[in-house]
């Protein structure tokens, strides 16, 4: 057990220097800014407006280091600054609009993972059969679909065309019912899915998950194709193991020798990616919520980047995900230690 | 009987990295102390079981590998030697500065940068595999031919002639020279190597298992090379291997080695037909013979080898010794001459020499 | 005399073009086998046309001075509804832009894109990754950290923020691009070199004395170049993909750029038209993405045929 | 076919179909196994000694195939031709009747399962009758004993299973009720069984701390170790044929010398026939009552072991007795080296090597025939006298 204890240890140690490596990279990029528009990663609701105090305040003319450190201590006082766009302070935004977000992330993450899995065992069983040559075909066709685009196509059929799914969080009538006041509706995680549950209405959960069809969709594509690519490659390398020939000569039928033997080997490497999976997330999760019009983190973060970009907003964002990967990493990391017994007990 | 290489106390660790931060909490103990010398033109075999540091004692001798400590005398002669030998048991300090400079001579643990690059001239080693040994992008004609470019020892238009008289020393012809290695077979590619390594015409080669990979059937036609190259260039070699039947025909003399130690360094026919240390003894008895009509008693081992990280105290062999004694676990055997006269035979083995006495 | 000496030199040169040539002849054999990537060539091929032949495909008006911008149609209209395909505008316009010119010239700006920014994360990847593979230690251990920083963030989200810092533009995006992607490689690279580095023939190289250098440049990189290719080719496709969602979010050049992404971008607006007929613009919002499309998955194909084909450890038996 | 065999082989021909081209990995091979023999394998690398075993299996891999030959196997009295029989006949056959011990011990092992896992599962799938009867037993005795009403319950209820698990182990309504926590507990009673068993047959495989061992997964294990899990997973239901394929060759002198001293024991235990496929032909004398020696696909000589080492008639043969290094000889050998299969000499696949080849060699490929009592040669100087 030792041996798993010690790669935690290190593992947590060596995300220390990565967390402050991301910290630093964000107020490097903030350097090539003016004082000026640097301020604005300074102001608060109360200091608004009064830029050149500001300034002074923070020393945003004296060396790199000192700034960091300022800054770095701002951060830590959960001020990440002021959004001009949004007119409120970007921390704020982000609690704020990180529940949407999640909940897209949440009915995501299973899709992708099941049917990734799956269809990649397939291909890879059914090596060089039509099977095989489809799900080939099929992930190269999603890996290559812009979501930008597939996106749009979803709306421009289902919504303008047919009429299905309107963007945006609910449908008129479940915004208006969340959002009149007599109706006390009370918003206890900020996901409507859950909340609607909770507040005994479970129809706006099931506008809430309607409205969520056609992002899971347009987000989901792209990383489903890529995991059936690892899924295969890994399964056929499994297959080639000697302990699987081993085992058909036990006498386990085919079946039973990809169910009970080559699957688990070949899910270990596919652990890691995880990792992959949540960094395409976060970046489809951008695209997705502007197509949609789906009010959460992403959109909140596009917005700010257009031009005139409203940086304090981006830059808030790219930390917070910077940080939120990180950990997200740590997880992954220890979860595979944890499942492969080499490492284990190593 | 001039001494070529001599190795004293020569020790080969590599480090363990473990715990929180990778530091070292241990050393694999590959090569501890081994002291051999080896004769001019001889050849000079070197058994063991796999793990026991064979490969890294003949990579270390030439200089593959830094040595973590000893010193590996190259061609000095015997009063240097000697001297040598006086001076380490000696400590003063003007003693140390003179060992120093002798050191810096003939110490080839000692070389670094431009003498090093010098030294491979002479030193060169034969891989067991080929297929891994040979660089499979490149010709040839450029992989024999890259020491001679490396060293600066031929001109850009004699490079060819030199490449192709080298082939040719090995059996090769000039329709081989724009051929890649994955289209030869074992043997042949094993030739090129031969050919990229005596090509420098070096006095001292290090074979590491090189009939291993090859096919039965045309490994005796390898082995009949090495001879006649040994004859023709006067070559010295350190033949390692497991294969004892293989080392019998065509070692002087032959050294065991067990868990980084050398148990026992007699000549050849003595070493065969008398082992004296119970390991030599139960490795040739394990050796399985080609004739049904011989049917020997096994001395079979109990267990095995243990891992060089942490070796057995006093003698490394005594956990799977049938004859430990109590000192076995103490104390650890020095290598003694148990020959009164003639060829010397030696064995690190508590048993002796009190055995011969009585 | 000198003749001969030249005859045998030319001899000389065409055996040692020989096994080169035969390895040639083999990738191609094995490429004709694989219809994926003869359908991967065939699109690419089909760009490349697309993109050398703009000039005439899709003349700018005279007296334009930059051929990237798009012309408007019907000519000095400013900002107008899409109009529907004509013998002007092949595929019709979106406000008031030129949607034909600009799929045929943005064809040329993917090619840049995808080039530029490969070109520039190999460069940098290969340099890094080699020095911290065969050096090791602390210049190891310092490099490999500063790649994990980078690739510590989700890389879209990293390339948006620094180009929202540069300023909008088609340099940004590339500069975003190539400053996200060159540690994956660097990565990729060093564990190859890794590999490679423990082989004999590596050993055998210092064996006879060959410099770090010469190790390097003859004996390591030639047997671990060819993944960094495969992955390189493979990954053309990502990078046009992310610089198009980038231009999309509108971070890329000024309104009116040839630039796919930048048009899907127009394009929105125009998802519904009226109850009548609702998806009545039509082509604002396909073509442009048609050709994304295909132009990527043209890159995937050859890059997976590539993986099967370059990788000397598949390729013989 | 002779009578007293249990396994003969008669004209097997494999090809691999590779990128290369077609691999003519084995071009008629013939051979037979007699009831508790042991009948060793030799030749060179490639020569398609381990396809050899691997195709009375059936399990040769692709891109390989099996296109041609009967594998006939006489079980309780029937004469069975492996080749046309379907997988499932096969499966049940398979690490039951005959069973194969692999050249890398810890390749053969799954990493991520324990040894009491690995070898469990035959158990299961060839000897569950008998377990599960013997836990069927146990529980009846509990049930006796026990008068708590809840108890009595449980086990009423895992009894059920057990006797559906005697019926048909594979039933969907198992496998539901193993991924039911609770209801999964009644498979306790059935493991103990097994590891008891497995312990006892560790024993056997004189591996000195079986408790350790059970719980050990394979990267735990030293190589002999490993090597005797392998076996003892191959024996564990005591076959009537063992394939053996290098078994020994990954593993140190001293190591592999317990090893063969174990097989040598196992088999006069077991009394099951081995075929050991070796190219170490000290193994062969060591071992072996009868030898078939293999080269390019196909065999050349098959004799009793001290007449091929006596007097052996093939060329190859020969060549290849000679080619061992011995000290007051001087070394010999075959010229040339082994022809690359995907276009084999034509005729006898040897004759390009051969001192004596004559025209003939060139055209026709010599059949096997018997020139003594037992002593099989496939060439052309031992004519039809």
């Amino acid at each position: 057990m030792g041996g798993l204890q010690n790669y935690i240890i290190r593992r947590i140690i060596l995300m220390i220097p990565t967390l402050i490596g991301v910290t630093l990279l964000i107020f490097a990029i903030t350097q090539v800014l003016s004082p000026r528009q640097r301020a604005a990663l300074y102001v608060t609701e109360r200091t608004v407006g009064q830029i050149d105090d500001v300034i002074k305040k923070y020393h945003l003319d004296a060396p790199f280091y000192v700034q960091y450190f300022i800054w770095i201590k701002e951060v830590l006082h959960g001020n990440l600054g002021w959004s001009k766009k949004f007119t409120s302070p970007v921390l704020g935004m982000i609690i704020s609009r990180a529940p949407a977000s999640i909940e897209l992330a949440m009915v995501a993450t299973p899709v992708i993972v099941l049917s990734g899995i799956f269809l990649g065992k397939l291909a890879a069983v059914h090596r060089d059969k039509a099977i095989d040559h489809i799900s080939r075909a099929t992930s190269i066709i999603g890996w290559s679909l812009p979501s930008f685009w597939l996106g749009i196509l979803l709306l421009a059929i289902f919504y303008s065309g047919l009429g299905w799914f309107s963007p945006g969080r609910l449908g008129d009538a479940a915004t208006l019912y969340v959002t009149n006041p007599s109706n006390n509706f009370k918003t206890y995680t900020g996901m409507f899915t859950i909340d609607g549950l909770l507040n005994g209405q479970p129809w706006i959960t099931l506008d809430a998950l309607s409205h969520m069809i056609l992002p899971v969709v347009s987000l989901t594509v792209q990383i489903v194709a890529l995991i059936v690519r690892v899924m295969r490659s890994t399964m056929l390398e499994v297959l080639g193991k000697g302990y699987i020939s081993a085992a058909r000569a036990k006498g386990l039928n085919p079946k039973e020798v990809v169910n009970k033997h080559a699957t688990r080997n070949a899910l270990l490497p596919v652990v890691t990616l995880a990792g992959m999976l949540t960094a395409g997330l976060m970046n489809g999760v951008v695209i997705t919520e502007i197509i949609f019009r789906y009010p959460g983190l992403g959109q909140f973060a596009a917005t700010c980047a257009v031009p005139p970009s409203d940086l304090p907003g981006v830059l808030g964002f790219a930390l917070f995900a910077g940080v939120l990967f990180v950990v997200a990493n740590l997880v992954v990391d220890i979860s595979y230690a944890y499942l492969d017994p080499r490492i284990r007990l190593g | 009987m001039d001494v070529l290489i001599e190795t004293i106390k020569l020790k080969k660790y590599y480090p363990i990295l473990g715990g929180v931060f990778r530091r070292r909490v241990a050393d694999v103990r590959a090569v501890d102390g081994v002291r051999i010398s080896i004769r001019k033109r001889e050849c000079f075999g070197l058994v063991g079981e796999s793990g026991c540091g064979k490969t890294t004692f003949g990579k270390t001798v030439i200089r593959l590998l830094k040595p973590t400590d000893g010193i590996i005398l190259f061609n000095a002669p015997d009063d240097i030697r000697e001297e040598i030998e006086k001076l380490l048991h000696s400590s003063n300090q003007h003693v140390k500065k003179k060992l120093e400079k002798l050191r810096k001579e003939y110490d080839i643990a000692t070389f670094k940068g431009r003498k090093l690059k010098a030294l491979r001239r002479t030193m060169q080693i034969v891989y067991q595999d080929p297929s891994t040994s040979l660089n499979p992008r490149m010709l040839v004609k450029d992989i024999v031919g890259e020491p001679l470019k490396v060293q600066g020892l031929a001109r850009r238009g004699e490079v060819r002639e030199k490449v192709l008289e080298t082939l040719q020393r090995v059996g090769l012809t000039d329709k081989h020279l724009y051929r890649y290695p994955h289209e030869f077979s074992g043997g042949q590619r094993q030739r090129i190597a031969i050919a990229r390594a005596i090509i420098t015409n070096p006095s001292f080669v290090v074979l590491d298992e090189p009939t291993s990979s090859v096919d039965v059937s045309v490994r005796a036609e390898l082995l009949k090379e090495f001879q006649r190259l040994q004859r023709e260039l006067e070559l010295t070699y350190l033949f390692i291997s497991h294969d004892l039947s293989v080392v019998e025909c065509i070692a002087d003399r032959v050294a065991v080695m067990y868990l980084g130690k050398i148990v026992e360094v007699a000549e050849t026919r003595d070493l065969f037909r008398n082992p004296m240390h119970p390991y030599t003894k139960a490795l040739f008895s394990a050796i399985p013979i080609p004739d049904p009509t011989i049917k020997k008693e096994r001395m079979l081992l109990r267990g095995e080898v243990p891992s060089p990280v942490n070796p057995p105290s006093g003698c490394r062999f005594h956990p799977r010794c049938p004859y430990a004694m109590d000192i076995c676990r103490k104390e650890e055997p020095q290598l003694i001459n148990i020959h009164e006269k003639g060829e010397p035979h030696l064995v690190a083995c508590h048993r002796f020499p009190e055995e011969i006495e009585n | 005399m000198r003749i001969m000496d030249v005859k045998s030199r030319l001899k000389e040169i065409r055996r040692n073009m020989d096994p080169t040539i035969k390895e040639m002849k083999f990738s191609l054999h094995r490429i004709k086998q694989s219809p994926l990537s003869i359908m991967g060539i065939a699109i690419l091929l089909f760009f490349t046309a697309i993109a050398i032949g703009a000039p005439i495909l899709a003349a700018p008006p005279e007296g334009w001075r930059d051929p990237f911008k798009v012309p408007p149609y019907p000519p000095g209209t400013l900002f107008d509804y899409p109009r529907p395909p004509c013998p002007g505008a092949p595929f019709g316009t979106v406000q008031g832009y030129n949607i034909y010119y600009a799929c045929i010239w943005g064809t040329i700006t993917a090619f840049r894109i995808g080039i530029e920014v490969v070109a520039g994360t190999l460069l940098i990847g290969i340099v890094i990754g080699s020095i911290s593979a065969y050096y090791g230690g602390v210049i190891d251990e310092i490099l490999m950290r500063f790649t994990d920083i980078i690739i510590a963030f989700p890389g879209l989200i990293l390339a948006m923020a620094i180009v929202a810092v540069r300023g909008p533009s088609m340099d940004s995006i590339v500069i975003a691009l190539i400053l996200v992607g060159w540690p994956s490689y660097a990565r990729v690279i060093r564990s190859e070199i890794l590999k490679v580095k423990t082989e004999d023939y590596v050993e055998a190289a210092k064996a006879i004395g060959c410099s770090d250098f010469r190790v390097i440049t003859r004996h390591i990189l030639p047997n671990s170049i060819y993944t960094i290719i495969i992955m390189a080719s493979l990954d053309i496709g990502a990078i046009v993909l992310s610089a198009a969602a980038l231009s999309f979010l509108g971070l890329g050049p000024p309104s009116g750029y040839a630039d796919w992404g930048q048009f899907i971008n127009f394009s929105r607006p125009y998802i519904y038209k009226s109850a009548q007929d609702p998806l009545g613009y039509w082509w604002t919002w396909t073509i442009p993405g048609i050709f994304i499309f295909t132009f990527v998955l043209g890159w995937n194909l050859l890059g997976d045929a590539f993986r099967d084909i370059l990788d000397p450890t598949i390729r013989r038996r | 076919m002779k009578k007293d065999a249990i396994l003969s082989v008669d004209e097997l021909k494999v090809r691999f179909y590779t990128y290369e081209g077609i691999v003519k990995a084995i071009e008629g091979v013939n051979l037979f196994v007699r009831k508790g023999e042991t009948l060793g394998v030799a030749g060179e690398t490639g020569c398609g000694k381990s396809v050899t075993g691997l195709s009375i299996l059936n399990l040769v891999p692709s891109p390989g195939k099996i296109e041609d030959g009967k594998i006939i196997f006489s079980k309780d009295g029937k004469q069975i031709d492996l080749l046309q029989q379907d997988e499932q006949y096969l499966c049940a056959l398979r690490g039951k009747d005959i069973s194969m011990v692999f050249q890398e011990p810890r390749a053969a092992l799954n990493p991520v399962y324990t040894v009491e896992r690995q070898i469990g599962e035959v158990l299961i799938l060839h000897r569950k009758e008998e377990i599960v009867g013997r836990v069927i037993k146990q529980l009846r005795k509990d049930l006796e004993k026990e008068n708590n009403p809840i108890k009595r319950f449980i086990y009423k209820t895992e009894l059920g299973l057990y006797k559906k698990m005697m019926k048909n182990s594979r039933s969907l309504y198992l496998k539901a009720a193993s991924k039911i926590p609770i209801i999964r507990r009644y498979e306790h009673r059935l493991w103990k069984e097994i590891r008891k068993e497995v312990i006892k047959i560790l024993k056997e495989m004189e591996i000195a701390d079986p408790e350790r061992v059970v719980d050990a997964y394979p990267h735990e294990l030293s190589g002999g170790m490993a090597q005797r899990v392998v076996i003892a997973m191959a024996l564990a239901c005591n076959p009537v044929l063992l394939i053996a394929d290098e078994p020994t060759t990954s593993l140190d002198v001293t190591v592999q010398a317990q090893v063969l001293d174990l097989i040598r024991r196992l088999k006069e235990k077991f009394g099951s026939s081995i075929i050991y496929v070796t190219h170490d032909l000290g193994v062969i004398a060591e071992l072996c009552e009868r030898v078939a020696i293999m080269y390019a696909g196909s065999i050349c000589e098959v004799a009793d072991v001290y007449e091929l080492f006596k007097n052996p008639l093939h060329p190859y043969t020969r060549g290849l007795l000679e080619a061992i290094p011995h000290p007051d000889k001087p070394f010999k050998s075959i010229k040339g080296f082994v022809p690359n299969l995907i276009d084999p000499p034509s005729g006898c696949r040897f004759h390009p090597r051969c001192p004596y080849a004559m025209d003939i060699c060139k055209q026709i490929k010599p059949k096997i025939r018997e020139i003594k009592k037992d002593h099989f040669v496939a060439c052309h100087l031992f004519g039809e006298s």
